[in-house]
């Protein structure tokens, strides 16, 4: 396909590595397909027939090209993986990708363009809720179930839609370990929580109000500040005259370091910062150095957590991309084992059957917990994990089973930071 | 100090102390005129001694900062010049300003109130009475400009004016087209309509006008017939300096 | 308190608009022409200073006039190649030409780095210094200070330099410029190149406050325009306290409503400056 | 100035030897060759929904669409000569206040685009009434302003728009095709599938011959004498402002309509998509690709370029913006007449204005 040539051809440049180390590659896809649904002592047979075509748009340019590129290069590896072990239905499988460039119109026409034109037999999400707010328009009238790997906002699922579904928790419950369990253990009792006004950063920001509202913590202060903002000394200015216990911020990268380095500037000095997105990246605490310490903030995922076929992930991943996988990767490969799993399970390509599946299916993923999903399509067995910043290191400090150290709280005022 | 005697014609135009300042330049400076209707006025003076300005002010392009202008009877000091059109003055402009990617044939039909139809026959007709036919469809850009004069000559007879104001029609034509333009000046008045003129050909100017005002510094500083204006001293001072 | 931090913070924020409203001002000025690249010139520095300061740990305060006179060589290179032949012409030619520019720099900058954030950590420069506890922030008082050092230079130059006054005479009237023997085309080449390199200081010093990014000269350019015609377009002193008006309505309203609001000040005060006056607060009227 | 180029005949050296330059006789029969394409190209796109994929619809969708934008910018800033970048407001507004009404009030859709075409037509009105009369970049200026100043208002009013939310519309369902439908069930259902398809499609013709009656009328010729010269338009008692603010709001409801149309083909919008300069600059771009100040420059221009970027846009998208920022360069140093101009000075159309 045309407009994909250019992640084929990065594809066949990563083939030409994967190929230098063959043996050891076939030794962790055997691994990977021991753990799948394929027989036990069977050799994976090669696949033969037409393949399965499976369609997918990623913004791998645009604002969240970066992120977007992680759920792409999952997807890549999954279907490197599925080609090595005997396919999927004992057929062969195809990504169609595109870029979307993280429009959300783009997105919509490209998935029309997989549906009609391109005649694929399934798809996987796009990244990025905005992008699939769009998509979820065009998968729902052409009757294709989307198993949405790369986008949580709460929206998604209050619209009616029959067989969105989502992959991992909602935007809104982003914060609900640090609202519901760390907070309390700190006796904290005021909250300020701003956010980015887009459809994500929002929901994020807004199910943490009303998490904290049920939790009985005050808060303080709700704003949201305009995306690309360049500024936001005056509501950290207001937010320091309340001084809060907490700061969360409903953010992206960007909009997290602004907030961290103004706060600086301001000797604003909460007893804990939590920031949606970007507080879980590396490159928070590489633009920011030792001024990221003591950041909270969700991961939907991390490398170091024990899950089924998790090292494994890690350990192909690394192997073909020649990098860690970042949460997204994570996300998106969880994606395609729900959607490799229904397709098992049903047996063929049916579209109703698989949406059918989807909403009943109930499975261990890399993620943490487990694949579940309410009548709305929403996750509800997906649990978000909490890690703080210390010294440099992400440590997961929530849920308690994954914990690999110690929360270190409060955050101590600027002034007394070394 | 203006020295304007009332006169006993009937007047269609009157500006009274009309003055126009542009940052620190005082471009007109209390002038006063007056224009007899059917008859030709015109205004002399040294380059930027104000006159466009008058022009520019008379037509509603520019705002007086005080003074009246009377036309027809009405204050039309600081109308927009659309207004000031359709009351019945039409004027040409130094440099001619036909619309540049229309015909010769769009030129006039756009400005008229006729219907498109009844609008373009009569252009015909002008082109044709002067020789133009053949240009009707060119565009007013591709004219040579005494042709583009004399366009705009019959641009301003597609609109029912009574008074025609005509700033420095002659400058840069040669003498065929000069006599073209004349004629035409001829036929309007033949036809009942006032004309305000100037220009710098004073032998034209002293044939064509009845009555000449002569600006200097943005003041009327003469006026009167041709003949009288020509023996005035100050109109040599202000035309050869001291 | 709160009120003065506010107003402090306006201030610096003002100057971090200052420097690339003043580029967009010359540029203005002498060609009349809106550079709508002029976001993406200052990107390219912001990336000139993370490159230098990251592979060759060039000090990100040095790797400035590196940035400058790269970015006046690039702008010397679009004047001479491109923006020349629109010059004189309608507005909608250059208001076109330079946003196909600064499409093509975008993309090319997407292309090469990725829409990746990255940011330059200079670590004298985070924080703030706090006086009777109002703070004023390292890194956009160090911007004001350079902010106020350029633009003060650029006036001198204009007003005391042959060059400068080359400059200005074309700004005011280029056929009478050309007549007294100034190459107005040299004028042009050596203003879009000054403008370039203005834009270049603004993006290094932007580097070490925000994030960079390809698509950070998309979040300036609206400014840009507001801070100038609100100063009056072409009006050095004019441009320079329009930014500062522009950052201290930022922050109050800010600060008495929301930040949502204070986005659209700048939009608001460019319609009705234009509307009510558009000459600019300080500018001249027009002929 | 000039923007539909004369031909280049230099100065007249004299008064007299100006070549009179005749149309070709079948300049005439222009209007009907029209006539003709247009039943044509409606027919056949009528029929494109049962004939082609869903794919190759949309895609012909978005051609109607940037036909609607560039042709009805035209009016104004073509042969009005004033550079409008507020194309985009108004795509947006339109894309709001459809895409609201279908959200809250569940109104049916025809009516809904009235309303928004309506809608902005009046604003289009109040914000042209004040900011006509800047000139050249000035206006210009102000309309990117404007156009930024609605995007922050959408994105702000959260309690209407709920801003940077975005809007979800009811999700429109396919009928599929059942056994042994009867021909006009069949087409009952090739429209319910395609009714935005077809909404664009009676948008785009409209524009398409409002842009016809308007470039042959006087009241075209006089957008043309304020452009080429707007002090002597109303010198010779043209009511200018009258004629632009007019024109201004009438070419706002186009994109007004286009951008609820739109917002329903979607189904979500958000302020930061819909209020994109890009509308704007695609608009400009097209019509100036084709040839700007003329009936079916815009046209050709939305049609070539659309397809061009998006065979580009197909082959990489990463060059995509590298290219499309190239064409504009391209166009406005070595094309600034367009398409039109190229054939024009070629003889291959004739100079009327019914091109």
């Amino acid at each position: 396909m045309s407009a994909s040539k250019v992640n084929r051809r990065e594809l066949m440049r990563r083939a030409a590595i994967l190929g230098v180390s063959v043996p050891a590659m076939s030794a962790l896809l055997a691994a990977e397909a021991g753990a799948q649904a394929t027989p036990a002592g069977t050799v994976a047979a090669a696949p033969t027939g037409d393949p399965i075509r499976i369609g997918a748009s990623v913004s791998t340019t645009g604002t969240n090209g970066r992120t977007g590129l992680y759920q792409q290069e999952a997807y890549l590896l999954w279907e490197a993986q599925k080609n090595a072990s005997g396919g999927l239905l004992g057929r062969p499988v195809e990504m169609v990708l595109y870029d979307d460039q993280s429009d959300p119109t783009t997105g919509a026409r490209l998935y029309e363009r997989l549906i009609t034109e391109d005649q694929v037999d399934l798809v996987m999400g796009p990244y990025a809720s905005g992008v699939t707010q769009a998509v979820a328009q065009i998968t729902e009238r052409y009757g294709y179930p989307l198993l949405v790997a790369g986008a949580s906002a709460n929206s998604i699922w209050e619209s009616g839609f029959r067989a969105i579904f989502g992959v991992y928790s909602v935007a809104g419950d982003y914060f609900k370990d640090i609202i519901t369990t760390i907070a309390p253990a700190q006796d904290y009792k005021t909250a300020a929580v701003i956010y980015e006004d887009a459809v994500f950063p929002m929901s994020t920001g807004q199910g943490a109000v009303t998490t904290l509202q049920d939790q009985g913590i005050e808060v303080v202060l709700e704003e949201s500040y305009p995306q690309k903002a360049t500024d936001v000394s005056s509501v950290l200015t207001k937010i320091r005259d309340l001084d809060p216990d907490m700061l969360i911020g409903g953010s992206y990268l960007p909009d997290s370091v602004l907030i961290v380095r103004q706060a600086k500037e301001l000797g604003l000095n909460p007893r804990l910062y939590a920031f949606s997105v970007g507080a879980a990246q590396p490159d928070f605490v590489e633009t920011l150095g030792a001024d990221a310490n003591y950041v909270l903030g969700p991961s939907m995922w991390e490398p170091e957590i024990e899950t089924e076929g998790n090292a494994d992930f890690m350990a192909a991943y690394q192997q073909m991309w020649d990098r860690d996988p970042d949460y997204h990767s994570a996300t998106g490969y969880a994606g395609c084992q729900i959607l490799e799993r229904a397709v098992t399970n049903v047996g063929e390509l049916d579209l109703e059957a698989l949406a059918e599946a989807l909403s009943s299916l109930t499975m261990n993923t890399i993620l943490p917990g487990e694949y579940r999903v309410d009548e709305t399509g929403k996750q509800i067995g997906h649990i978000p994990l909490t890690v703080q910043w210390q010294d440099g290191q992400k440590i997961i400090v929530a849920p308690e089973d994954q914990q690999t150290g110690e929360l270190n709280l409060p955050t101590p005022p600027w002034d007394e930071r070394s | 100090m203006s020295r304007v005697a009332p006169l006993a014609t009937d007047i269609i135009l009157q500006a009274q102390n009309v003055s126009k300042r542009f940052g620190g330049i005082q471009a007109v400076d209390n002038a006063s005129l007056q224009v007899g209707r059917g008859k030709i006025t015109g205004v002399i003076g040294p380059n930027g001694s104000g006159k466009s300005t008058m022009f520019n002010l008379i037509t509603g392009l520019e705002k007086p900062d005080s003074g009246q202008i009377i036309y027809k009877g009405k204050n039309i000091a600081g109308k927009p010049s659309h207004i000031v059109n359709r009351m019945g003055m039409g004027r040409t402009f130094q440099l001619t300003r036909l619309f540049g990617t229309m015909t010769v044939l769009e030129n006039m039909t756009v400005v008229t109130k006729e219907n498109f139809g009844g609008a373009e026959a009569l252009a015909r007709e002008l082109l044709a009475n002067l020789g133009l036919s053949r240009l009707s469809n060119e565009y007013a850009s591709n004219l040579s400009y005494g042709q583009q004069k004399l366009v705009e000559f019959l641009r301003l007879s597609m609109i029912e004016s009574d008074l025609i104001l005509l700033d420095e029609p002659f400058a840069g034509v040669n003498p065929v087209m000069e006599k073209k333009l004349l004629e035409q000046i001829d036929a309007w008045i033949i036809e009942g309509k006032t004309i305000l003129l100037t220009d710098h050909e004073m032998a034209i100017m002293m044939e064509l006008c009845e009555s000449i005002f002569v600006f200097d510094y943005g003041s009327v500083i003469a006026h009167g017939t041709p003949a009288e204006v020509r023996e005035d001293r100050r109109v040599m001072e202000a035309y050869f300096g001291s | 308190m709160d009120i003065v931090q506010v107003v402090i913070s306006g201030i610096l924020l003002g100057g971090v608009y200052t420097l690339f409203a003043t580029g967009l001002n010359l540029i203005f000025g002498v060609m009349k022409i809106i550079n709508l690249g002029h976001g993406e010139l200052m990107m390219l520095g912001a990336y000139i200073t993370f490159f230098l300061s990251t592979s060759a740990g060039v000090n990100p305060l040095v790797s400035i006039p590196v940035a400058a006179i790269a970015m006046a060589v690039l702008g010397w290179i679009l004047q001479f190649a491109l923006v020349e032949r629109v010059v004189n012409q309608p507005a909608i030619n250059s208001l076109l030409l330079t946003f196909g520019l600064s499409t093509l720099m975008m993309g090319v900058a997407l292309n090469l780095w990725t829409s990746n954030f990255r940011s330059v950590i200079y670590e004298p420069l985070t924080g703030s210094w706090t006086i009777l506890t109002i703070s004023f922030s390292r890194s956009r008082l160090v911007a004001f200070f350079i902010a106020i050092l350029v633009t003060g230079g650029m006036w001198l130059f204009l007003k005391r330099s042959t060059f400068g006054k080359s400059i200005r005479a074309t700004s005011q009237h280029p056929q009478v410029a050309q007549l007294c023997g100034i190459d107005v085309r040299q004028v042009r080449f050596a203003t879009f190149a000054l403008g370039s390199a203005m834009a270049a200081v603004s993006g290094s010093l932007i580097a070490m406050i925000f994030t960079v990014s390809p698509e950070m000269g998309r979040m300036f350019i609206g400014k840009g325009f507001a801070i100038i015609v609100l100063g009056g377009l072409g009006s050095f002193a004019g441009a320079f306290l329009g930014a500062l008006i522009l950052g201290v309505s930022e922050t109050l309203t800010a600060f008495f409503t929301n930040t949502q609001i204070a986005e659209g000040v700048a939009y608001l005060i460019l319609l009705l400056v234009l509307v009510v006056r558009p000459s600019g607060l300080f500018g001249k009227a027009e002929e | 100035m000039a923007t539909r180029t004369p031909p280049v005949t230099d100065q007249a050296p004299n008064d007299t030897n100006v070549d009179a330059y005749t149309p070709p006789g079948w300049e005439k029969y222009i209007g009907w060759a029209y006539l003709v394409g247009l039943i044509i190209s409606v027919i056949f796109l009528l029929r494109l929904p049962i004939a082609a994929d869903a794919y190759t619809v949309t895609l012909t969708l978005t051609v109607l669409l940037v036909i609607t934008l560039s042709t009805s910018w035209n009016w104004l800033s073509g042969f009005g000569g004033y550079t409008s970048f507020a194309h985009a407001g108004f795509f947006g507004i339109g894309s709001y206040i459809g895409a609201l009404l279908l959200h809250y009030e569940k109104m049916h859709w025809i009516p809904v685009m009235i309303v928004a075409g309506i809608g902005c037509g009046i604003i289009g009105f109040l914000v042209g009434l004040p900011t006509l009369r800047l000139r050249g970049p000035y206006f210009a200026i102000a309309m990117l302003a404007f156009t930024e100043l609605c995007r922050v208002i959408a994105l702000a009013w959260d309690d209407v728009t709920l801003g940077g939310n975005g809007v979800f519309l009811p999700i429109l369902r396919l009928q599929l095709p059942e056994e042994n439908m009867s021909f006009w069930e069949e087409a009952q259902m090739t429209f319910h599938n395609n009714q935005n398809y077809y909404a664009m499609l009676v948008l785009a013709t409209i524009a398409c011959i409002w842009s016809y009656v308007l470039g042959t009328s006087r009241w075209g010729l006089k957008l043309l004498a304020i452009r080429d010269d707007e002090v002597a338009a109303q010198a010779m008692g043209i009511k200018t402002t009258y004629v632009k603010v007019t024109t201004f709001a009438g070419s706002a409801v186009f994109p007004g309509i286009a951008g609820a149309i739109y917002a329903r083909h979607v189904g979500y919008i958000d302020p930061v998509t819909v209020f994109a300069i890009i509308w704007s600059i695609r608009a400009i771009t097209t019509s100036i690709f084709g040839g700007r100040g003329t009936i079916i420059g815009p046209i050709l221009g939305a049609v070539v370029l659309t397809l061009v970027s998006e065979k580009v846009w197909e082959q990489d998208p990463n060059l995509y913006q590298i290219v499309y920022g190239g064409i504009i360069i391209l166009v406005v140093l070595f094309m600034p007449g367009g398409l039109m101009a190229l054939l024009q000075q070629r003889n291959i159309f004739p100079r009327s204005r019914r091109i």
